[in-house]
């Protein structure tokens, strides 16, 4: 079993018009035993940027301490809120600086822009960058989450279509993976609010 | 011929061909889809290498894995048929098949055919019926299944659109009335191999979807798919 | 062909890669209790090598530990157990193949014959393979002696065919359950592929079998009534589930009673939860009530 | 001493011998990546300072590397010393490198040229650092398969002409022998005025 | 094969471990208890390798000491269980990791709520309700899943515990032969020793509480 | 637990992920550009040509990635093998460049570029995996030269590299003259980069180019898109009501003025 398997963890985050959401599932494993079922994954940077670690428990737990010190050094130095972009780039070289001992952990970032323009951004390991038009997936149902995904979107979706199009391709996704699920969570961006919907799923 | 590639000091007899199916079991009909790419590692093979093989006027044959092995197992079962007609004066049924070939996978245990089957057909009550089984002929009957290497993404996306899995709406006794027809599956079946073809490498080329009903025995379309 | 092969690989050659290798086992001897049984002699293939065994187990694989390419399905929670009103069966229906979940609804309970049930851990294929054979087996003997063969003699037999083939990769550990002729007692044992057959008023096997153990013995006993039983059996089952990754499903429930085995209608498992903890059920997306939160100062 | 996975190699046929006049190095034109040719036209006689050269086998980068570090040198030694390096000079540096990075390096190298000092030097620097002056010096893979003809052949009494043909129909017979030495034939005659490169295919050089 | 145990209530946790020290085939010692003191609200259990579990716990259990002297306030649980997991995190990736699983649990005399923390050996932490670890978990999870409620009373906790123990005993091949128990509610940490009684022909634990020897047992 | 700024690699995780490797495998996929990259010289400069497609394992991770990477105005790199050190590497290189520039004003050679490049990548003796094609144009007139992983370069009028190179090096091998024409060249790069993407599994969806002359830079990204998606028969949708939700929170953004008068309770921020 590879180590990005041993805790179990699935991540999508999709763009629709003017919104973005992003969820994950819930479970915390040690491989086939399930140890809590109430391990969010993805994390409220800003009012409108959220980031979603799948991968290592604590790599996740590590990366999310550092995000978080990083981006609040960012708010102290620049005195602004930090970009969609600007958190990515940081993950990004964060990762790269341990190309040769990485974390094991494959960040997805989601959020609007200044703009309001929807953003997401995923990345390897050791931090290549890769965008897309359309949603960007991990953890260990990730393949599952590509077929879900590919099927389900359609450009142009509002945040409640997207949000379901997203907690079904989660839920269905996750119910195929033996290391993932235990219920999910979902965050809806729209430029006024974050709604954040607790989601029922299967306990096996 | 034995393929011998060697990995180290160990035998390896196994390639990994690639390729997906995928079959919907409908009230009176059977769809099964198959992309027709047969690849090794970074290179394809052919582009066109068909995965069903239809086997009786009722009952197709699909497989995905090592392609020599799916080849040589399907030549065995259609002896086996063609023998069964000879003996029995009548087409052997889907459910006789399926667990013939259980059976006949079970003989190779100790050197298994690196094969995921599906058979699908019509069975004697007129029924849609898809069998699948693991390599070693561990066989069961089910709605819809799909197989090889796009089959992660393939099977979450028709448990939700054919099992109604995780659906609010929809109580679980009432998910036959929203079964789709025969059109609906094959629209199903050809926008997810779509999206396969999109994401997974070993799937693309061509589509072929036999369909079989009860009155117009097998049909086969075939559709392009991706081809990078 | 054959003529290409004599030309290029000669004869001694030829034989070691192409000629049919089997491995066929007759049950002479170890098979035969003395009654007059005799297990057909199955033929299976073997890889053309020196040490077609090792070859088996390395590309074989039942356990999802190595990392064979050939994964058959695996993992599970079953039990059975004894109780005043018969024998209840009750597995989970999950098969996975490395992480992905191939099925949730595998039937790990094998009907063997109207009195007899079996179970299934380990590799699928070899459960159903072999006791499917043993239905044939105690048919023969049903017809040969004018009476249904014990739920003990059938698991022996059981036994003795998976013996001859230990150490080969066969993996299996079932629960062989029934109710014999003329006694006022059910039984049940347990076979596996190593050859071990036990008997006992309770067992459990599978990846889940821990967490199963743990609620069957705090509520077992055997004066239970039906009901009881059933509900400890399903409890025990979905606690499993809960807890291990590779069971999960449907829980399928069989009761064996003094004239043959009933089933009972799949539950499903997300649908037991809700049931056991109503505070895990949700309303539609369109009916739920919005909390809101106020913004908190705090990042991330 | 095995090629890092994925590394790039000049498995080669290089030669360099001393002749009555001159000096003439010559080197096959095949870069491989294991069975496939990433270069078919590499130029594996680099030059190293004045009317010294270099021919490189082994790893490509290894080999690439240690040449221009030791031309690096080897100009910041003309500098400071307000003298020409010599031939010699610029085969112990280049000992050094490789006998101090023995284990980390691939690489066989013939240095060759002519200087004030000496006149005409060759010397061959083999895989593990060692170095030996000789006349005719034969390096890479390709070399196994001509070192009859060249001790039954050379003589370093030859004249410019007659060495040149053999320095080419040696290569030739290398190349056709191995696998990894392929393409062209490149040589360079060195004497007291300078440097004279030709490049012709294997089948232009008709043999004895 | 060591036993670890936490279960939360609204306003109290229980921890339970046993106090066999092995090594290699030998019990060396059969009254160590596993577990440290922080401060007069929190408790860390500790298990793993033999010399990690010392020196660790000696570690964070002086640090924590001395934080609560700097600040002149004595640390919350859930700082405890981050200052454990970040030390714990940051020594894995040092030349020498510590291998040790653990639970730490204590009462918030402001909030007057409880908490407990699971942290494995790889340093995830998560907050739950109750949490075993090693080969214990496969057997006790499922009893505390079926059993927990929030509202559980003390008294319920321990007799929770006690029927965890009591199962390991029956169903794990390497039974214990004693536990440590302690409660930390708000008015502090008690301690509890586990006394066998036979039930029936098999075994089971009453534990005894090591002040005021009140006797707490299954039935 | 602050973490130094320090730059550079750091080494910490390794001893962890040692490990973490002694109690099973790691099997981490790094994102690869399977990729084909190719690069020629024609009359007026050089051609650079690549697909979109990265995978992990055998799943597409980006179907419409960027491997054409701009280190300065004249010269531009391709780069194929692990994504994120052809990216990093790149980069670095750009502003090194960059940094050249503004100490020596004058652009910068090409040459400068592909020794920097080959003594970064032989430093970390392959161990950084990036294969680069570096084309560019400067005094001395168009330059193309590859860089391999441990270092060695080559200078050739075309090439191909990447796990589509063998299908790519076909179509030059058959078809590439010394002194082609803008629009024949940009031709012949787009078929050599379709044999890979069509031939290679590794390589896949659309066709990037770049065109650098002595005065201009072209960056034609998708210059060809043979491999678009057929729409959907169907749309999935969802109706309202379809996703069952235990519980649902709103948060309404700060800069938003729409925050509610009636606000329930604070939630305390769980310290995770």
């Amino acid at each position: 079993m590879s180590i990005t398997q041993y805790n179990g963890s699935a991540i999508v985050a999709m763009t629709g018009k003017n919104c973005v959401v992003i969820g994950c599932d819930k479970r915390l494993g040690q491989q086939a035993l399930t140890v809590d079922m109430n391990f969010e994954k993805v994390f409220r940077v800003k009012d409108k940027l959220y980031v979603g670690l799948p991968g290592l428990a604590t790599d996740v737990q590590t990366l999310h301490d550092r995000i978080r010190y990083r981006v609040n050094m960012y708010d102290l130095e620049e005195e602004r809120a930090i970009q969609p972009d600007n958190l990515a780039h940081m993950i990004s070289n964060m990762l790269y600086q341990k190309r040769f001992g990485p974390y094991f952990c494959e960040p997805i970032i989601a959020g609007l822009t200044e703009k309001d323009e929807p953003y997401i951004m995923g990345m390897d390991l050791i931090g290549c960058l890769s965008s897309a038009p359309d949603f960007i997936v991990g953890g260990t149902a990730s393949d599952n989450l590509y077929g879900m995904c590919e099927a389900l979107w359609e450009p142009d979706l509002g945040p409640d279509d997207l949000f379901r199009s997203a907690s079904q391709a989660l839920l269905n996704a996750v119910d195929r993976d033996a290391m993932s699920g235990w219920g999910a969570v979902v965050h809806v961006i729209t430029p006024e609010k974050t709604e954040t919907y607790h989601l029922q799923g299967r306990q096996d | 011929m034995v393929p011998t590639e060697h990995h180290g000091d160990q035998w390896e007899p196994y390639v990994d061909n690639g390729g997906s199916t995928l079959a919907i079991a409908g009230e009176d009909f059977v769809v099964i889809g198959s992309d027709t790419r047969s690849s090794d590692g970074y290179n394809i093979n052919t582009r066109y290498d068909p995965k069903a093989f239809k086997f009786t006027n009722n009952t197709v044959l699909a497989t995905t894995g090592y392609r020599a092995d799916c080849k040589s197992m399907a030549k065995s079962v259609q002896a086996q048929i063609t023998k069964y007609a000879h003996d029995h004066g009548k087409e052997m049924s889907v459910e006789a098949m399926a667990q013939m070939l259980s059976i006949m996978m079970y003989q190779k245990r100790f050197f298994s055919y690196y094969v995921f089957p599906i058979v699908a057909g019509i069975d004697k009550e007129g029924k849609g019926a898809v069998y699948s089984y693991d390599p070693v002929g561990n066989m069961e009957r089910v709605g819809f299944r799909a197989f090889g290497s796009s089959s992660a993404l393939l099977q979450p996306f028709i448990d939700d659109q054919l099992g109604f899995k995780n659906r609010a709406d929809i109580k679980p006794e009432e998910r036959e009335l929203h079964l789709p027809d025969l059109q609906q599956a094959k629209n199903i079946i050809t926008d997810v191999f779509n999206g396969a073809a999109e994401r997974d490498i070993y799937t693309g080329d061509g589509l072929q979807l036999f369909t079989i009903t009860k009155e117009g025995g097998i049909e086969l379309e075939e559709l392009p798919l991706k081809r990078d | 062909m054959n003529d290409f092969k004599q030309q290029f690989l000669g004869d001694t050659l030829t034989k070691t890669l192409f000629s049919e290798t089997e491995a066929s086992a007759t049950t002479n001897g170890l098979g035969s209790t003395g009654s007059g049984f005799e297990t057909t002699a199955h033929k299976f293939a073997l890889a053309p090598l020196q040490k077609p065994v090792e070859f088996a187990k390395t590309h074989i694989d039942n356990t999802s530990e190595t990392q064979a390419r050939i994964q058959a399905a695996h993992g599970t929670t079953t039990l059975a157990f004894k109780f005043q009103h018969g024998v209840i069966v009750c597995t989970d229906s999950r098969a996975t193949m490395g992480n992905v979940i191939a099925s949730q609804t595998v039937k790990k309970v094998i009907e063997i014959n109207e009195f007899l049930l079996g179970t299934m851990a380990g590799g699928a294929a070899d459960c159903s393979f072999w006791e499917r054979e043993l239905g044939r087996q105690c048919k023969l003997y049903a017809l040969r002696n004018k009476k249904r063969i014990t739920v003990a003699g059938a698991s022996k037999i059981l036994r003795n065919m998976v013996l001859n083939y230990k150490g080969m990769g066969l993996s299996m550990g079932t629960m062989i359950c029934g109710w014999d002729e003329d006694t006022t007692d059910p039984a049940l044992f347990y076979v596996d592929s190593d050859g071990q057959r036990l008997e006992n008023h309770l067992f459990s096997v599978g990846s889940g079998s821990t967490f199963a153990y743990s609620v069957l013995d705090a509520g077992y006993h055997y004066n239970m009534e039906v009901e009881e039983a059933k509900e400890l059996a399903r409890r025990a089952i979905y606690h499993a589930t809960y807890r291990d990754a590779f069971s999960g499903g449907y829980v399928r429930m069989y009761h064996i009673k003094q004239d043959g085995w009933v089933a009972f209608d799949l539950q499903d498992v997300g649908e037991l939860d809700i049931h056991y903890y109503p505070e895990r059920k949700g309303v539609p997306d369109n009916q739920v009530q919005e909390e809101i939160i106020r913004p908190a100062g705090v990042s991330v | 001493m095995g090629l890092k996975p994925g590394e790039v190699s000049t498995g080669t046929t290089i030669l360099a011998g001393k002749f009555k006049d001159c000096i003439i190095i010559g080197a096959d034109s095949r870069t491989s990546m294991g069975t496939y040719i990433a270069n078919r036209v590499t130029d594996k006689l680099t030059h190293v300072v004045d009317s010294i050269y270099c021919c490189r086998s082994g790893s490509a980068a290894d080999t690439q590397a240690i040449a221009a570090i030791v031309k690096y040198e080897l100009d910041v030694y003309a500098t400071s010393h307000n003298e020409r390096p010599t031939v010699k000079v610029a085969a112990k540096i280049f000992k050094r490198y490789l006998y101090e990075n023995k284990s980390r390096l691939t690489a066989g190298i013939i240095v060759a040229g002519w200087d004030h000092q000496d006149g005409f030097s060759v010397y061959n620097l083999p895989v593990g650092g060692s170095i030996h002056e000789m006349n005719l010096a034969l390096g890479g893979s390709g070399s196994l398969f001509i070192y009859g003809f060249c001790e039954e052949m050379y003589s370093p009494e030859m004249n410019r002409e007659d060495g040149l043909k053999f320095i080419r129909t040696a290569l030739k017979l290398a190349m056709s022998s191995d696998a990894s030495s392929g393409g062209m034939i490149r040589t360079a005659i060195i004497d007291e005025n300078g440097v004279q490169r030709d490049d012709v295919l294997g089948s232009d050089v008709k043999t004895y | 094969m060591e036993t670890q145990i936490g279960i939360r209530g609204d306003n109290f946790v229980v921890l339970l471990s046993d106090k066999i020290v092995a090594q290699s085939i030998v019990k060396m010692k059969h009254n160590q208890d596993k577990m440290k003191q922080l401060n007069k609200n929190n408790v860390m259990s500790v298990t793993g390798e033999a010399g990690d579990v010392d020196s660790f716990s000696e570690y964070i259990e002086a640090n924590i000491k001395l934080f609560g002297l700097r600040q002149n306030r004595p640390l919350t649980t859930s700082e405890c269980a981050y200052w454990t997991r970040g030390t714990l995190a940051e020594a894995l990736r040092s030349r020498s990791p510590y291998n040790v699983n653990l639970l730490i649990g204590g009462f918030n005399p402001n909030t007057k709520k409880s908490s407990l923390y699971r942290i494995d050996y790889l340093s995830s932490i998560c907050e739950v309700p109750f949490a075993a670890h090693g080969y214990t978990s496969y057997f006790a999870y499922s009893l505390m899943d079926k059993e927990y409620r929030k509202d559980l009373t003390k008294e319920e906790a321990i007799k929770l515990a006690i029927r965890c123990v009591k199962q390991l005993d029956h169903r794990f091949l390497v039974g214990q032969p004693g536990f440590i128990l302690r409660v930390i509610d708000e008015e502090g940490i008690h301690t509890y020793d586990s006394q066998p009684i036979l039930e029936n022909g098999q075994r089971s634990f009453n534990f005894v509480n090591v002040a005021n020897n009140v006797v707490v047992s299954e039935a | 637990m602050v973490p130094a700024n320090r730059r550079g690699f750091h080494f910490d995780n390794c001893k962890r992920n040692e490990l973490l490797e002694s109690k099973g495998s790691i099997t981490a996929k790094f994102t690869k550009t399977g990729t084909t990259i190719v690069g020629l010289i024609y009359k007026d400069g050089v051609i650079l040509g690549a697909d979109t497609r990265a995978t992990e394992g055998p799943i597409v991770a980006d179907k419409n990635c960027e491997k054409l990477h701009r280190l300065t105005e004249n010269m531009y790199c391709a780069g194929a093998g692990t994504a994120a050190d052809t990216e990093y590497t790149t980069n670095m290189i750009a502003s090194k460049l960059e940094l050249h520039r503004l100490n020596t004003n004058r652009q910068p050679r090409v040459v400068t570029a592909a020794s920097m490049l080959s003594q970064h990548l032989f430093q970390y003796q392959g161990h950084i995996g990036a294969n680069l094609i570096l084309g560019g144009y400067d005094i001395n007139g168009p330059q193309l030269i590859s860089v391999m992983p441990h270092g060695s370069t080559d200078k050739l009028p075309y090439m191909t590299l990447g796990s589509g190179m063998l299908a790519a090096m076909a179509v030059f091998e058959t078809k590439w003259k010394p002194n082609m024409e803008r629009d024949d060249a940009i031709a012949l790069v787009t078929e050599a980069v379709s044999a890979g993407i069509f031939n290679d599994l590794g390589s896949g969806s659309n066709v990037d180019v770049v065109v650098i002359t002595k005065d201009r830079t072209d960056y034609l990204r998708n210059h060809s898109k043979p491999n678009q998606r057929v729409p959907k028969q169907t749309s999935y949708k969802y109706p309202p009501g379809s996703v069952s939700v235990i519980r649902k929170e709103v948060r309404y953004h700060s800069n938003a003025n729409q925050s509610p008068a009636a606000v329930v309770p604070e939630v305390v921020m769980s310290e995770s």
